[in-house]
């Protein structure tokens, strides 16, 4: 991870000044959330987004495709084979965008540190902006995660998208390395957004 | 109740096929037979038509690497009898072939897809045999084969966060120790 | 340019953003409701005004080619053509109704439809072009009932303008023409529900069936303006309906209320329903508010 | 007319979980589908022979994410015919109890998915949120709102808290009078029966032959129970019905559960009325060097989905040999999917999908 370029922030990240505060403000309170539930987490999501808890209440809402939503929600562990669509979508969502890793198999791959088909660390292959840990985490501790990115994002540190485009190689060589046929079917080997 | 139709079952079973190398009960209407590999669908085809086990429950696969073999296990149960049989066969491991039962039932292909997926068991018949089902890219061993290990598969593929400073293995230490901490 | 269209023009553009505004609004009340039927808190009231500054806050823009780029634009431009020639009161309100008939309005309404159609063949994703293919065919669905009562209103009326009609049901409640006409009245709703692209109508971006729908490919600016189209759209129509079967209004508050309630209607029918399939849609409308539509247009005739 | 390729899935909103079906579709009419599985694969058989007996025991639950009690309840059961272990009376009360709730939750989660496919938005709203009042009696029982790792080989973990029968009899009170909502809301509404009845047909004289089990099954008209056929657990001692509904298409499915979930909330009225006293497990020895004796066994129970089965194989070590999970879904969403899709209707494909219960996470393991 050392080896990461910190993303540089003048460029990119705050050339419109006199709309940042309002964008800022805008893109912190209206989070869609990509309906791609990964892994069993996606079962506490059904909860966190119904009548007891209703996270619409802190304007996230779901968004059926990827062109649409700022935030993929990666509900658990994932398996080499959804990895490839994972990377595939979240390229295809449009700046700024967010990524959270949803339990603990994320972090660390979990309890299926010994399996052979799910990767161990998230932020090897998409950058991860905010990590919620527990199997499963409680609808508390998603609404608090969505509520700790949405200070990052006023704060101006979720920057994950801009880190992902200036290391872009280092992330390609890492998901390379765990999906074999990485050019063969239908995968970009240029961030073709 | 069950009883009897088992024992009757299985006096049937023995009359019919003089191959049957064992056939024992299981627990409460369980039947647990010993086949060899070439009398296999033959015995479905009969249990199936005219024993009425109309239910196929699972395909599965047992690997024993001691004796070279492969045991494929056929789960199934009839409702009219109330009886599930598991219909046991050894092949050999190193070639491990067997006839298709996709004739019979369809929903029998997806469980020889992932036999073959998994341990490497060819189903003669079959013609979705080497199809990706589950894995995608595996370029290994089949893995649920015992001699593939997933943990050093692991290790060598994919990355690990750093361990904890503070991290200690106390699981020998509770083995130890469960027994005098459980008479309190 | 003298000062009397000088004010038109003026007038103009603050019912076109008052429009937007209007329909953000009840766009988020009508999410606030049901919310509250559904037992939660639901958004705050300023969210689609926060989802629309953030989309237009987004930095990348794909597209894939001019048409896509073109598609949401032209559909701006066939809602404000729509907008400014429907009356929203009487004086410099009534905008430039007088240079359209409902005819013309009946035509430029559906212009907007059409340049989506083009932008999201262009686009070339298939559940786009399911969506749109979902979306004309319940157009051509609920049109038919829909001319139905307003050729019977032209019947009734002797007239195609708008503005006569408002003025024919001046008087008090029992002259609105959805109650002094209830077959003609009944027909218009039924239609307005086709319209109003709630359940059980709302095949053509029915998350489990087609993903969004027309929208699919749309990210980023362009659904903004498709949102604000939106948002414009819902009240250009309503205030149609508005103006032609519950007597108009006289000042803009109340029509601002009148169209409100109007919205509420097809809001309660989508909560307690689920969608039809795209067959059933087709036959529902051309079934019985087809029939009432034409016993209403025999009795306006004869 | 054209035929196009369309992929449903894995990122779509009308998928049940992570799978894809791949359609060939001509206009609005599906000609050939076809079933894509393996996105959450874990390989939870082979981890589990890397584990001892007890260590496998908090992996089991997450084979199906819905329903983990199932899987809890079906491992422990095959672990004690393995080893002949004896479960205590009261132990056996209260996991027919966790079952049945199990079986609550889970037809609560699916009246949600059902009528969301279907746009009746209003429905999930109202069914998860009361779900989640049954996760909280699960929470008080267990300490878990999804995976309760509460069923243990000899018995559960823990007595009933004090106060619990009052709480429980309560909520089954209040899920009752909700049915009354649910049913004008959902079962007798005329969209819904017209987009029902007459879907996802599957023919009777078929149904055994294709596999089909469970609610799935009893739509067809054909009554087979594994609660009846086979009573695990107590569902001997205790009165319930199994109902049947002919025609095989999505409405009579959801008849069967809407009868199923009353029936179950009277099996936990008649449980909480009847459990007796007593201790609530036996203890098993030292679980790290717990040898099981070599043998062979198949134990099912009956999900809200339908027949669960575990096979077992032990080779009279600490760690199983082999173990091998059997969910209804493996048959019915993939074989059985591939059969009644061509011909259906486009927009019907996730309703269809959601009346058979397919669970991805138990398809692929």
């Amino acid at each position: 991870m050392d080896d990461l370029k910190r993303p540089t922030l003048d460029s990119d990240f705050t050339c419109d000044m006199a709309f940042n505060k309002i964008t800022k403000w805008a893109q912190k309170n209206s989070l869609w959330l990509l309906a791609y539930g990964t892994g069993c987490g996606a079962i506490e999501l059904s909860p966190t987004m119904t009548s007891r808890y209703d996270w619409s209440r802190l304007g996230i809402r779901g968004s059926a495709t990827p062109r649409q939503a700022d935030l993929l929600l990666i509900t658990g562990y994932l398996s080499t084979k959804t990895l490839k669509r994972v990377i595939r979508s979240y390229e295809q969502m449009q700046d700024p965008k967010y990524v959270i890793g949803f339990g603990s198999c994320t972090i660390n791959g979990g309890m299926y540190y010994d399996s052979y088909n799910t990767i161990k660390q998230l932020d090897l292959y998409i950058p991860v902006d905010v990590y919620i840990n527990g199997c499963m985490p409680r609808p508390e501790a998603v609404l608090s995660g969505l509520a700790y990115l949405k200070d990052k994002i006023g704060d101006k540190k979720a920057d994950g998208w801009i880190k992902y485009k200036q290391n872009f190689e280092w992330y390609r060589e890492n998901q390379k390395k765990i999906l074999k046929s990485f050019n063969g079917d239908n995968m970009p080997d240029k961030y073709n957004w | 109740m069950g009883f009897s139709k088992l024992t009757e079952t299985k006096v049937l079973l023995k009359q019919y096929f003089k191959d049957i190398i064992s056939i024992e009960e299981g627990g409460e209407q369980r039947l647990i037979i010993d086949l060899q590999s070439k009398d296999i669908t033959s015995m479905i085809n009969h249990l199936k038509d005219f024993m009425d086990f109309k239910h196929l429950s699972m395909i599965s696969c047992v690997d024993w690497p001691e004796e070279n073999k492969f045991e494929i296990v056929y789960i199934l149960t009839s409702y009219s009898k109330n009886i599930v049989l598991m219909l046991k066969t050894k092949i050999d491991r190193k070639n491990p072939k067997l006839q298709s039962i996709m004739s019979l039932w369809p929903q029998a292909v997806t469980y020889e897809i992932e036999l073959n997926e998994m341990f490497g068991v060819f189903f003669e018949g079959n013609d979705r045999m080497g199809e990706e089902f589950i894995l995608e890219d595996w370029d290994d061993i089949p893995p649920m084969r015992r001699d593939f290990d997933s943990l050093e598969y692991a290790n060598k593929n994919f990355k690990f966060r750093d361990e904890r400073k503070d991290k200690k293995i106390i699981r020998e230490f509770i083995s130890e120790h469960y027994d005098e901490w459980r008479k309190k | 340019m003298s000062t009397d269209s000088m004010y038109r023009l003026l007038v103009t553009i603050a019912v076109i953003l008052g429009s937007i505004i209007y329909g953000f609004f009840i766009n988020s009340l009508a999410r606030r409701i049901t919310a509250r039927v559904q037992n939660r808190m639901g958004p705050p009231l300023k969210q689609p005004f926060i989802d629309v500054i953030k989309l237009y806050s987004k930095r990348t823009f794909v597209t894939h080619g001019i048409m896509q780029t073109l598609g949401p634009i032209l559909m701006l431009t066939g809602i404000i053509s729509t907008l400014i020639l429907i009356p929203y009161g009487k004086g410099y309100l009534t905008l430039y109704s007088s240079n359209g008939d409902l005819i013309t309005i009946l035509y430029i309404m559906t212009f907007g439809q059409l340049a989506m159609a083009l932008a999201v063949g262009q686009a070339g994703n298939p559940y786009g072009t399911i969506g749109v293919a979902r979306g004309l065919t319940r157009m051509f669905g609920y049109e038919l009932p829909l001319i139905l009562a307003l050729i019977s209103l032209i019947a009734l009326n002797h007239s195609a303008d708008v503005n006569v009609i408002i003025a024919n049901q001046h008087g008090g409640i029992a002259n609105w023409n959805a109650f002094r006409h209830p077959f003609v009245g009944i027909t218009a709703l039924l239609a307005m529900l086709g319209m109003m692209s709630y359940q059980p109508f709302d095949n053509a971006s029915a998350p489990a069936e087609v993903a969004s729908g027309p929208i699919t490919e749309f990210g980023g600016k362009f659904m903004a303006i498709m949102m604000t189209t939106n948002a414009m759209f819902v009240v250009a129509k309503l205030a149609l309906l508005v103006d032609l079967f519950f007597g108009g209004a006289s000042n803009i508050f109340i029509l601002a209320l009148k169209i409100f309630l109007l919205y509420l209607y097809p809001l309660f029918v989508g909560l307690v329903f689920p969608r039809f399939a795209m067959e059933d849609t087709f036959l529902f409308f051309w079934k019985w508010p087809t029939l009432i539509g034409f016993i209403g247009l025999a009795i306006a005739i004869f | 007319m054209k035929t196009t390729k369309l992929y449903l899935g894995p990122q779509h909103p009308g998928i049940t979980g992570n799978m894809m079906i791949e359609l060939d579709v001509e206009g609005n009419k599906i000609l050939k589908s076809k079933t894509h599985v393996g996105y959450l694969h874990r390989g939870f058989e082979k981890l589990m022979e890397r584990r001892t007996y007890i260590q496998s025991f908090p992996i089991v639950c997450r084979i199906c994410v819905p329903e983990p009690d199932v899987n809890e309840n079906n491992y422990a059961r095959a672990v004690e015919k393995l080893s002949g272990l004896e479960v205590p009376e009261r132990a056996k009360w209260i996991r027919t109890m966790v079952l049945e709730m199990a079986r609550l939750q889970s037809y609560l989660l699916w009246m949600g998915g059902q009528s969301g496919s279907m746009g009746l938005y209003t429905m999930p709203q109202w069914t998860i949120g009361d779900r989640d009042y049954l996760l909280d009696r699960f929470e008080e029982l267990t300490g878990g709102r999804v995976y309760h790792l509460y069923v243990w080989p000899g018995g559960v973990r823990k007595d009933l808290p004090i106060g619990f029968k009052t709480r429980m009899l309560d909520l089954m009170d209040y899920l009752e009078s909700r049915m009354k909502d649910y049913t004008k809301l959902m079962f007798e509404n005329a969209i819904f029966k017209k987009r029902a009845i007459g879907t996802g047909v599957i023919p009777k004289d078929k149904a055994l032959e294709w596999g089909v089990v469970g609610p799935v099954l009893r739509g067809t008209g054909i009554k087979h129970d594994v609660r009846i056929d086979e009573p695990y657990e107590i569902y001997d001692k205790l009165e319930f019905e199994v109902p049947t509904y002919e025609g095989g298409d999505i409405y009579s499915r959801a008849l069967v559960r809407k009868f199923e979930f009353m029936q179950s909330i009277s099996i936990i009225r008649q449980i909480m009325d009847k459990i007796p006293e007593g201790p609530i497990y036996n203890r098993i020895p030292n679980p790290f060097k717990w040898k099981i004796p070599k043998g062979y066994t198949y134990v099912k129970l009956e999900s809200s989905r339908g027949e669960f089965g575990y096979f077992m194989a032990s080779d009279g070590s600490e760690k199983l040999r082999r173990v091998n999970v059997r969910g209804p879904a493996y048959v019915h969403g993939i074989s059985l999917l591939e059969k009644i899709l061509p011909g259906s209707r486009l927009g019907d494909v996730s309703t269809i999908l959601n009346s058979l219960g397919v669970c991805p996470p138990e398809m692929e393991r």
